[in-house]
């Protein structure tokens, strides 16, 4: 099955690491995972400039290494994304900010993708709390 | 997206709170901005979002029931409230800002398995 | 200032969530409770605690109440609204304030 | 495949949070009930909602009850303990998923 | 730091849900390392910090029970816990992590009343 | 009378916005604020390179201002900063990330500086959930 993941909470809520964890035991049934959107506070898992302490578990790095060994779409809502600090390069010049740290492997794009993959997606589950 | 898919929006939390409501109600527009046949479920604490006489400038914040106003103009039209959270919150079916349609647990509980698909705020 | 009273603040849905029993569970006479941001819709007459938070002396921020639209509902009328300047003057009065959240 | 019956996740205390109660609402028969995070101390026998959940077909994710040291508690008997491959299964079985939290 | 405030710190979020109750005992830590007297309580779903028998490496978690094992090092000793709280979580007091004293809510209101200043997690 | 405040949400939350107020008003009311203190997710509060639309109301930048008219401490705790990606060029030096993005007016510190206000505060204020 083609699943699409809606994610609402921020990395210091349990919700996205079971967003992590669901899609992780997704892709190891052989199901594919078309996107994951963050929005609402889940936009902070977005971030490249997280320091998570030796033998902490840090949820956004996670998603990178399921990434590199999986194909899937990881999208930031860029509403969410710009009104709590999460933007790239395009953005940070567009708004003369001093600074840019989305994460490289995920793209900011409108709500359309979250439109798109609830309608490609043969599941879609949020993770929110 | 030529697809056409039932997606049913349930929409449970109070407003102002955090912006959770603000920004399911940014989704819900842009769902229907993308033709989708789209289903929203006010319950439980969602069901205030629907109150008239919202002024929310002194908090800072944008009205929902503007969000809600413009409902007719991205053609979602089928919008059901419960009942029972209405009568919860003694909230009277005139202090609603759009025409909502009220239903049971029940009948909001069927109405949202024939869905296809569902997105929960 | 009331040397063992304590300000309660309670700022989630008495509808969702149980911040507000929890509060009036560790109130006494002499203290008073704030509703602010979601708090506010405890001033409907209708939820559960309504009668347990009529013996309490019991504020609420206006403001929250008019962006919610719940100035124009039947409202319980002992809680006296207030704005900021006030909920500061109330935390001189009071030793303590404990934050239900 | 059940064509319309619903999953629902529910991942906050039942104790602090109406999600559950919100939750049990909407449910009919065939429709089935995951307990995850915070959600699964709805398995503690106590709760005012576990005769309401005990007709309902239940589930919990393991590993939140043993993180929450849970597993040496009384628990409700019918509540079924899976991991996230279950998990995942049950979203194949269950036309909708309805996270309430 | 020369003065010595009564201070107060109620807990009342289940653990892991979010990490609050961590952050809550990490600050509770620091109050203690500044020699500062403190009285603890355990409220509401705060008391599921106390059970015994956590084990969260599943979740990634650190564990609360280890972070609370650490109050004695710390020099805090004043452990309050809403006896009504664990009743009706159905926790009896041999499932604990540590010796806290239950007390009625009443007890509690009244220990928080004598307090210089609360920090309310 | 000397105050405090111990802030916990983030941005999106309507308690951070209400931290403001209240921090406004009771300056306005001639009490003076020792210091804000920005805790759990209330880090966020602590960014520089949020991108707030026109006509929206931009907190972190509210606080600025107040802390432009009126002297106080404004600290976002350190380990729960680093932990969301809100950091100052030293942490960003130490942990080799490639941006920071702390506000300007706003210091890195640890737990003592709670501490140290909760002693010397007539009141501290708890702003959650």
């Amino acid at each position: 099955m083609i699943f699409s993941l809606l994610v609402l909470s921020p990395p210091s809520s349990q919700a996205s690491l079971s967003a992590y964890q669901f899609a992780n035991a997704l892709l190891l049934e052989k199901h594919s995972l078309y996107r994951v959107f963050f929005y609402h506070d889940a936009a902070y898992n977005g971030s490249s400039i997280q320091c998570i302490g030796q033998g902490e578990f840090d949820v956004i790095k996670a998603w990178d290494t399921l990434q590199e060994q999986y194909e899937f779409d990881r999208v930031v809502c860029i509403a969410a994304g710009l009104k709590r600090g999460i933007i790239n390069e395009t953005e940070a010049l567009r708004y003369e900010k001093t600074a840019y740290n989305l994460n490289n492997e995920i793209n900011l794009a409108g709500l359309g993708e979250l439109a798109d993959a609830t309608v490609k997606s043969d599941r879609m589950i949020t993770f929110g709390g | 997206m030529t697809e056409n898919k039932k997606i049913g929006i349930t929409l449970r939390h109070a407003p102002y709170g955090s912006d959770l409501a603000q920004e399911a109600l940014d989704a819900t527009l842009a769902m229907g901005l993308f033709g989708q046949q789209i289903t929203l479920f006010f319950l439980a604490d969602g069901v205030f979002q629907l109150l008239k006489s919202q002024s929310s400038s002194d908090i800072h914040q944008k009205s929902v029931e503007k969000q809600i106003s413009a409902f007719e103009l991205y053609d979602i039209e089928r919008v059901f409230v419960c009942a029972q959270s209405l009568r919860q919150r003694n909230i009277d079916t005139h202090s609603l800002c759009i025409d909502a349609v009220c239903l049971s647990a029940a009948e909001l509980q069927k109405a949202l398995s024939t869905q296809d698909t569902v997105l929960s705020f | 200032m009331m040397s063992h009273a304590i300000l309660h603040t309670v700022n989630q849905s008495p509808f969702t969530h149980s911040a507000l029993e929890q509060c009036l569970c560790y109130t006494q006479e002499c203290d008073a409770i704030l509703l602010l941001e979601n708090g506010v819709y405890a001033a409907l007459l209708t939820h559960p605690l309504s009668d347990k938070l009529s013996g309490k002396k019991c504020y609420a921020i206006e403001a929250d109440l008019q962006a919610r639209g719940l100035l124009e509902q039947t409202l319980a009328s002992h809680i006296q609204l207030i704005n900021f300047t006030d909920f500061v003057g109330l935390t001189t009065q009071y030793k303590l304030v404990q934050s239900w959240y």
